[in-house]
């Protein structure tokens, strides 16, 4: 929510006041998104946040019912074809066509008439930069997912778009899988600089491959920032209960020197790394991985973590392979998640005392309007 | 290879054997009328065919990608089309080409033309309906990955086809079969005319008529050949599996 | 309501009106031809369509379920069976049941008995191959779920069968329309005779035949309105939305 | 792999030499699975691992090529409906008939002929125990995912089964939903004391509801055991890639002093607690949770960490919100997951010397055969 894509002096793709109504029902009612040139955007949210559509509306795949779209600073629409071919796509489902992978990686070209010298020396370079370098012969039906995955997304670099769109490509994926590519295709997508538009429900995916993430919720884009900032500081309880937060705090800078400033809070004075001035009304959280628990009245070490609250548990619960356990201080909730091994060692029992302890410069801060 | 029965039984084999023996050797020998009756056949139902094709599947097309009431109106209006018994289309066609009819100056009736405009009406919506289920069978999400990577209408609506061939063949396969087979509304308007308008299912029913078995079992035969040959065309049409499990 | 015109467009005008009219006189006065006639028509398909639903449905929920190869080759059969020309089966119920055919004694020619068997032979294939889209449009999955809540081989095919019952009923609407609207194969084993194994499709062709156009037209709209009749029920049962997209 | 079903002395439910051959390939080669009383075994694996075909041959929906079944003891088959009608499944789409919640959830009770007044009480008790009282009335097909796959539970809870299977129940579900019916389905297994098989290939579902945890690989089960084992000792170099982590490392237990095991690595004497005596040849590993890197030279605190390895980094990269560091010490890595903000801190390029810091409690130790 730091910067609306203000930062953006000219984006290469926007959309103004888009309106989708699906039955009386507006599943997508965005004033403004802009997406920069050579960024890659993830829109981040649960299935049915409208993410899609909103995809489909800026890919000039689909008229919203109302609200423009702007390509380069040019007004654009669905029926234009020269716009549209500036534009290309991977969705969650490869769609190969019959053929080779060499022909299905060409379909664009040949769909533009692009000669076949320049055709064939495109694909196999794409081909290379994807990683499948060589496998122009197979039989594109025969691929696994991940491969298929990768020409579909060869496919669409092929075309050297303006603007790429991907529609949550790694969801069919199991972890293993999905944990590689999105690393693979971040990669790819920086080093081709190419404007992506980047839709997935997973937040780690998001963070992965993002330069910049904005969170949808029921049609709207209720954050977006960068990763850190988003996925460290959420807007309202139901984007901390996405990102797997407590709600952020709610604090006044009472001082700051040198780019550390601190924040009272009910019962305490945090620290964080940040240049709002004394007087600076905020809100601040930290993720549950930056904090760690000791037993009370342990012997802290003196270390380069500043904030240190005396605290009690308020719940655990185990979430994958560690804990997650929220702490109260003063009313104030805060998580932090235990390792298994840590767990063990500790009481976490709801209402034992206990210390919470983090760094400064893991607090997420931004002005509180 | 026959054992000797008792006398009726033995009549009964007789008639049976005979009865197909006269129809091999009417085919071996070609008695002069079997090609000319083949020929026209296949032109007219090939024609109709054509024809049916031509206006079936764009309409085909059309229903299988739209979605929400167009279609329901649509898909109502070709299943009434589906409807219609071939005798009721054979009558209005005959009503609408005899002398006294809105088109009996151009003088059709009982001609080979008469017998294809009928057997359109009857395959059109046959090649439309089939072609709408084959069509509506290609992923929504491949004709947006197609148009996403910038495939004009005209374009897309070919890889469409192209993905979808098989159920398109079918279409066209079983729109021939129906015709081909087809008798009440060929023997309304083409009369069964020999050297004109006889046609395999005619012929069937007109031998049938003057009790001559033997031409009649000769014709069924080589009708269900023909029959068997579209069969087996649609059916190595619809084994190979399909693509879109992935 | 009919303007004048020249005479010999009047005369067109004249034949058609008189035609229309005399047929729907025909409907409201009940010439007592008409009700035996329909009520035939309805008994022997109506009959035809039971019997090769209780023939058609099972096969259609076997091949629906089953996979690979038994699949292949039974579709085959099934798409053989419904690709034969319904002359030619026609023909061959006839050979069946003449007097020195195999079943001669039976005394069946010429009966509605025989154009009961004629059309379960073509009813049947056509209910089977509805039949099995509408099975294996049923996920394989939910068969699965059914089965792991304690599900008996019979519940679960009884399970199947609610969950596709648009496609089974529209399979048997499929086969009744298909044999009430036929008329190759009746003519041949029933043979038209009034009072006995007329139905409303071999009077059409006969009126036709006879020049009476009026009573042929008659006889048109009302077995169109029946086959309208089925096509709406079709339509009806198609047009739902199908609950498995979630 | 620490214990394949021993320390259960009569599983509930027990398979032996289970093998399901599809086309001549062996998609499912168990030779023995056993499922305690009261247990939840997770199977985890990649898509197409054989977990589901395995779950079927269990649940008596599949008959295997070879291989027995035993249900209490006794020996069971496809074609035993009454043994049958003691196990229940819930899939991954939840498949809700047409009609009501409660008439939904009473259709296992119907197909054995309960009677009405039963059968409305158990339905009622059981929506009760989902989290979905009073839903009884509602149209099955209007529900949400969420809420149908709780109604599928449901349906499969109220049969009371003497074994439940899950295969892969939330995986359709996104992120959010996930984490809290994990939970949800975490509690509500656990305190229906219902033995259960619960297929999924999401490591972080498999931790949160299992009791023991299979990982399933090309039809083998490679590794099983409880989850802070399985998922924090991979047994090779692909279990570790599949749980995140770099393989098992190889030492000797050179002391032991009250449970607290020195193991001799190259280079280092590593502490974890464990009974094995001196001599004991073992594999280790630590979760990159429980490793926390420090700056080279920094004055560390004393504290429980017990193990420090002056160590050089040997590659960093982004994984969801933190960042995955594989530090090399004497040729032997070490996984780390570092904060985001602690990474900004550290200097991680390859080859920067760093010390990793890890409890003795947060090694998992096992005897190498």
């Amino acid at each position: 929510m730091t910067d609306r894509g203000e930062t953006i002096a000219a984006p290469a793709v926007r959309g103004t006041n888009i309106k989708v109504v699906y039955r009386g029902r507006a599943v997508v009612d965005v004033p403004s998104i802009g997406i920069g040139s050579g960024e890659t955007y993830a829109l981040l949210g649960s299935s049915g946040a409208g993410k899609s559509t909103l995809l489909r509306v800026l890919g000039l795949l689909e008229r919203p019912t109302s609200g423009h779209v702007l390509l380069d600073g040019a007004q654009v629409g669905v029926g234009d074809l020269s716009a549209r071919r500036r534009i290309a796509a991977v969705f969650q489902k490869p769609y190969l066509l019959r053929g080779t992978v060499a022909e299905n990686v060409a379909y664009g070209l040949t769909l533009r008439r692009i000669g076949l010298a320049e055709t064939s020396s495109r694909v196999s370079s794409v081909l290379e930069r994807v990683g499948l370098g060589g496998w122009g012969d197979r039989n594109a039906l025969t691929l696994s997912g991940g491969e298929a995955q990768r020409v579909a997304l060869a496919r669409a670099l092929v075309l050297e778009p303006s603007f790429l769109l991907l529609d949550e490509p790694l969801s069919y994926m199991d972890p293993l899988l999905k944990r590689s590519l999105s690393l693979r295709f971040a990669q790819i997508l920086a080093s081709e600089h190419v404007t992506s538009l980047y839709v997935t429900h997973d937040q780690d995916e998001a963070a992965t491959v993002a330069d910049r993430i904005g969170v949808m919720r029921e049609g709207r884009i209720i954050a977006e920032g960068d990763p850190e900032a988003v996925l460290g500081l959420p807007v309202d309880a139901w984007a901390a209960a996405f990102v797997g937060m407590e709600p952020a705090l709610e604090g006044t800078v009472v001082s700051n020197t040198d780019g550390l400033a601190g924040i009272s809070v009910p019962g305490a004075v945090l620290y964080a790394t940040s240049d709002f001035p004394e007087g600076t009304r905020v809100l601040l959280a930290v993720r549950p991985e930056d904090v760690t628990l000791y037993e009370a009245g342990v012997d802290l070490p003196a270390g380069s973590a500043r904030n240190r609250l005396q605290a009690v548990i308020a719940e655990s619960r185990p979430s994958g392979t560690s804990v997650h356990v929220v702490v109260d201080h003063c009313g104030m909730r805060i998580a932090a998640a235990v390792t298994r091994a840590s767990a063990k060692e500790l009481a976490l029992a709801p209402g034992e005392p206990i210390v919470a302890v983090f760094k400064a410069t893991a607090v997420q801060v931004r002005r509180r309007d | 290879m026959l054992r000797v029965k008792p006398s009726t039984e033995r009549i009964k084999v007789h008639v049976y054997g005979q009865a197909i023996l006269d129809g091999f050797k009417l085919i071996l020998q070609g008695s002069g009328e079997i090609w000319p009756v083949i020929g026209l056949s296949l032109a007219v139902s090939g024609a109709a065919t054509l024809i049916a094709s031509a206006i079936g599947l764009p309409i085909g097309y059309f229903l299988g990608i739209s979605r929400f009431a167009v279609r329901g109106t649509l898909i109502l209006l070709v299943n009434t089309a589906m409807g219609f018994p071939p005798v009721v289309i054979g009558l209005f066609v005959y009503m609408a080409l005899s002398r006294t009819g809105p088109l009996g100056q151009l003088g059709l009736l009982f001609t080979p033309q008469a017998m294809v405009i009928a057997q359109v009406i009857l395959a059109a919506p046959i090649v439309a309906g089939v072609a709408t289920a084959a069509i509506a069978s290609v992923p929504r999400d491949l004709r947006l990955q197609v148009r996403a990577l910038g495939a004009s209408r005209l374009q897309e609506s070919l890889a469409v086809f192209k993905e979808g061939r098989r159920g398109v063949m079918a279409a066209v396969i079983a729109g021939f079969g129906s015709v081909i087979s087809e008798v009440g509304a060929v023997s309304i308007v083409g009369g069964n005319i020999q050297g004109s308008t006889r046609v395999m299912t005619t012929a069937i029913v007109f031998y049938v008529g003057r009790g001559e078995f033997g031409l009649a079992m000769a014709w069924g035969m080589v009708l269900l050949g023909i029959a068997l040959l579209a069969t087996a065309a649609l059916t190595l049409v619809q084994q190979r599996g399909s693509m879109y499990d992935r």
